[in-house]
């Protein structure tokens, strides 16, 4: 499978927002660990936010307001560093593309680029900084280099990415975030937000995969 | 963990609704926004506009009123407030002399008040915004920035109040902000966790007899988790931390808030500050004002924070003029 | 369980030595005497004294102020003032005007009090006395006086204060001050135990999901142990009470207080307050003044009460006027 | 033996306050179970302020003055219910009676009588109401009924009776202090300031009966 309708683009964030609404309790306790426990909720009800928002304005006339659509719900909604964060992760990338009715390979790594590149300008962190950022760059860079003409295996190799991010930032001093007083005692412990890139791009994953299946 | 609370989703909602309804003389709400704002809010001045995560009550909502802030923006439980509800509580109350900003220096709330001056300098209004950052054990001196603003938020939230009503311009009520809260440092202990409304979780761990030295309000971890101790020498840790923080010498002249974090009750307060005055007057300190309350919590968190502010003429002169929400009244100075 | 404080011995004596420096401005001490005193007392009026076992802060301390209480008399934790105690406050503030005194009714506070009154009628000081029995889960109504003074005790300090000030004589202030306390009725519910300050021990048991209706403020049991449930369950079960309690009917005007008992948080109580706001108007009674405070607490109790306040003209001209202590402000009324 | 010097009544009442002060926590928990827990503290709180007081003042002219002094330190530093009630239990009985240098059994149930009698005058419970007259009338009643001539004997019969005073409590309801709203629920619990009067009358039996074996 090569690439995604804007209908499918549509499912497949839904996807994503319910796999967040589903590892509430998850996230709840990566961020108890070492943030103020507050990430699993903030993270579900911008999802849910979005979901049901997603639900309602169906269909969308291209890929770029599915993405905005989200990132606007999530910026406005959730508050706290994770909803400017992952609201300029919906929104950050597609905000100067053309619409496009689309989402292939070749654009997934370009609206993803650009995610990046907004949130290390909006939020300063970089990798090795424990955030989400160690998860996201990673998944990126998987998006640039992989195969582009196979957006199961590109999508398995930006989720498999971002999971391994989740698993580095255990080993990482906290820089930014409520963990960042913490110093070596924040060592062992994962990045929550982190955890939900990995997650979003998990499902993000499962759809395309359950979708080139049937 | 029993929390006196209905469907966690409407939490916001309700405790909203329940603050502005029982205190209706004094607030009404930005229409389909959580904010709250003064029905005596300034005319023809810089507006005051606070805010930040909720489930620290009385802060934020509870320090808007007449000579303090004219409106909050509150964040869901311990979260920032995002942009756009910080724009529209902005423009609730704008006069057209511009809008400056007090809030906690934590990284979300650094970015969602960034985004929401961006969003109303696109429409033409003048902001600006002072960052309180005194919680002297969340970070070293080099990196002022990286500190937590807790309870001294109080402070800085009553000069800039003063200092708006004294009909200065933006940019003069910045700088009286600015000093203030650069006067300002406050150091923090918790015995026990608070919790997440709506999640039956306690917010941190300590075992039954630890206690951590300069623990964030969210629980963020101190400067050193350590064995319960009798009050005094609680206090006399903390006031010599402030004091070498401060460079405190005699005939200083200081305000003192002695502010428990939830479930410490005044009675304990009350003896924390009798410890306090004690080591205050062996140095000579002159004590211009002390409040013993109850302002920057979280939940039922055990511990507290003692906040100095130092005060020069200026400063002091911003500091007397009365104020009065329901729970910060001040008036009645001889 | 920690508690932030020296010797157990010492917390009467830090705690007030704590509350009287830092509020120096409004306070004094009665010397040698665990009593605080307002540097504002009433000249050639009655004067008002209250007082009652301390734990239980802001109440009684917190109520002596300009428009309320001249003194009050601090006993030990938990048990009523003595009678040599509470004697010598009220000649501190004596002003030939003679002395009402305002207190919960507890078997410990009536016999003390009694005494108290005996010796300053000996010194040929006129007497009168208040007893406040506003919690309607303690006894029956025909046994009046059987019941506990709660949270009331704050409506009732209040309007007594208000008619020290008018000037009026003893009698016409211990009949308006009677009314008040007829005309109110408070419930509360305990959700976790305080605890007794000195002793490591919670001043009751409760299971995890249990809570107690009508509980007292010691942990005295009330009218119903039973599981917990969400906020508006729990208000609408208390104001339920309360209305046939009071035979509250449309128009009736009113004055509700939601006291936090002490680690219920302001978020809590703000949602309690939604709740009750929503039953009231149904019943459309008219809210003339509404608080949502921690007034009378039992140290770190969780849980809440309900106080409402019937005003007719008369009432409602003496909670009006202007009154000021560090814990209870009332003057911005417009 | 027959009576007590002021000095041995000094030491015996002495020794009534040592008594109380180690059984604080015992009284604590009693009161903990129907009342508010703080009996003990407040009992030893002013018993030890009487101790001090007789040890610093004494001898004493008369054995008047001893409980007198015992009551007023009690009555003005107690507080609550137990500070009146117990001020008068010490006070009460000595008011009316003139100066004496002797404390025979007649004294000794005189004394006891007019306390009981100014205590129920001033609290108004009476027996069966869950106070601490459950045990201290039957205290006086077995002092008034004893044999005057032997002291020992007399105060033996006396702690028996109030410790049975106290068994008995366990099976009221309380009618005053705070157990009174209780009802059925204080049932199986023993009164704590009647316990108070029975460690009293227990401490005050055992100098009686040291001295008579010396
Ligand atoms: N400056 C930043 N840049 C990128 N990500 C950040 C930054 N600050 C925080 N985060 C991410 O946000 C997560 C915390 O989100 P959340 O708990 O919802 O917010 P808060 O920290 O306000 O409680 C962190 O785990 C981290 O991944
Ligand atoms: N009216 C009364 N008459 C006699 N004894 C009383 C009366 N009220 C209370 N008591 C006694 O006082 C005891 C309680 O004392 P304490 O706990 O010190 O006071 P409080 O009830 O004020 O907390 C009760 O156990 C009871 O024996
Ligand atoms: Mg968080
Ligand atoms: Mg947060
Ligand atoms: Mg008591
Ligand atoms: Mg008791």
């Amino acid at each position: 499978m090569k690439s995604l309708t804007v209908e499918q683009t549509t499912d497949m964030i839904i996807k994503a927002c319910d796999a967040i609404v589903e590892n509430k309790p998850y996230l709840t306790e990566v961020d108890s660990k070492i943030g103020d426990g507050d990430h699993g909720i903030g993270m579900a009800g911008g999802m849910e936010k979005a979901k049901t928002m997603l639900t309602e304005k169906r269909p969308f006339p291209d890929i770029n307001s599915v993405f905005k659509m989200t990132g606007m719900l999530m910026l406005n909604s959730m508050g706290g560093a994770s909803g400017v964060i992952f609201g300029t992760m919906f929104l950050g990338g597609v905000k100067n593309i053309e619409p496009v009715i689309e989402l292939d390979g070749h654009l997934m790594a370009r609206i993803m680029r650009g995610s990046l590149d907004a949130i290390k300008e909006r939020g300063k962190a970089n990798l090795g900084d424990k955030t989400m950022v160690d998860a996201l760059e990673p998944a990126v860079i998987a998006l640039e280099n992989g195969n582009k003409e196979d957006l199961v295996q590109l999508m398995k190799e930006a989720k498999d990415a971002a999971w391994q991010g989740v698993e580095n930032t255990k080993n990482y001093i906290a820089k930014y975030g409520k963990a960042k007083t913490l110093g070596e005692r924040a060592i062992g412990y994962q990045d929550a937000g982190a955890t939900s890139v990995a997650i979003i791009f998990n499902a993000m994953y499962d759809y395309v995969e359950s979708l080139a299946q049937s | 963990m029993k929390k006196i609370i209905n469907d966690p989703s409407d939490i916001m909602e309700e405790m909203l609704s329940g603050y502005i309804s029982a205190y209706s003389r004094y607030y009404e709400r930005v229409p389909g926004q959580n904010a709250v704002v003064s029905k005596e809010r300034r005319k023809n001045k810089v507006a005051l506009v606070i805010g930040g995560g909720s489930g620290h009550e009385p802060l934020f909502i509870g320090f808007v009123g007449k000579g303090l802030a004219d409106a909050a923006a509150a964040g869901n439980i311990f979260a920032a407030p995002n942009p756009q509800l910080i724009a529209e509580t902005a423009k609730a109350v704008h006069e057209g002399k511009g809008v400056l900003f007090v809030y906690g220096c934590y990284a979300g709330d650094n970015m969602n008040f960034d985004m929401a001056e961006e969003l109303l300098q696109m429409d033409g209004i003048k902001t600006a915004h002072v960052r309180v950052w005194d919680d002297c054990a969340s970070a070293p001196k080099e990196r002022i920035q990286d500190r937590r603003g807790i309870a001294g938020d109080v402070y800085v939230i009553k000069i800039a109040g003063a200092a708006c009503d004294a009909g200065l311009e933006l940019d003069e009520v910045l700088r009286i902000t600015e000093k203030a809260r650069d006067n300002i440092n406050t150091i923090g202990l918790a015995t026990s966790p608070g919790s997440i409304p709506g999640l039956n979780k306690p917010t941190f761990e300590l075992g039954e007899d630890d206690i951590e030295f300069g623990m964030g309000l969210h629980g963020e971890p101190g400067i050193e988790r350590t064995k319960m101790k009798p009050a005094n020498e609680l206090v006399k840790r903390m006031y010599t931390e402030l004091k070498k923080e401060m460079g405190l010498k005699e005939n200083d002249e200081v305000a003192v808030l002695v502010n428990g974090l939830g479930s410490t009750t005044l009675l304990e307060l009350n003896i924390v500050y009798h410890d306090l005055n004690k080591l205050m007057g062996e140095d000579k300190l002159i004590v211009h004002d002390a409040e013993i309350k109850r302002y920057c919590t979280c939940q039922e968190m055990g511990g507290f924070s003692i906040t100095i502010l130092r005060l020069d003429e200026e400063l002091k002169k911003y500091y007397d003029t009365p104020c009065f929400s329901p729970y910060y009244a001040r008036g009645e100075i001889k």
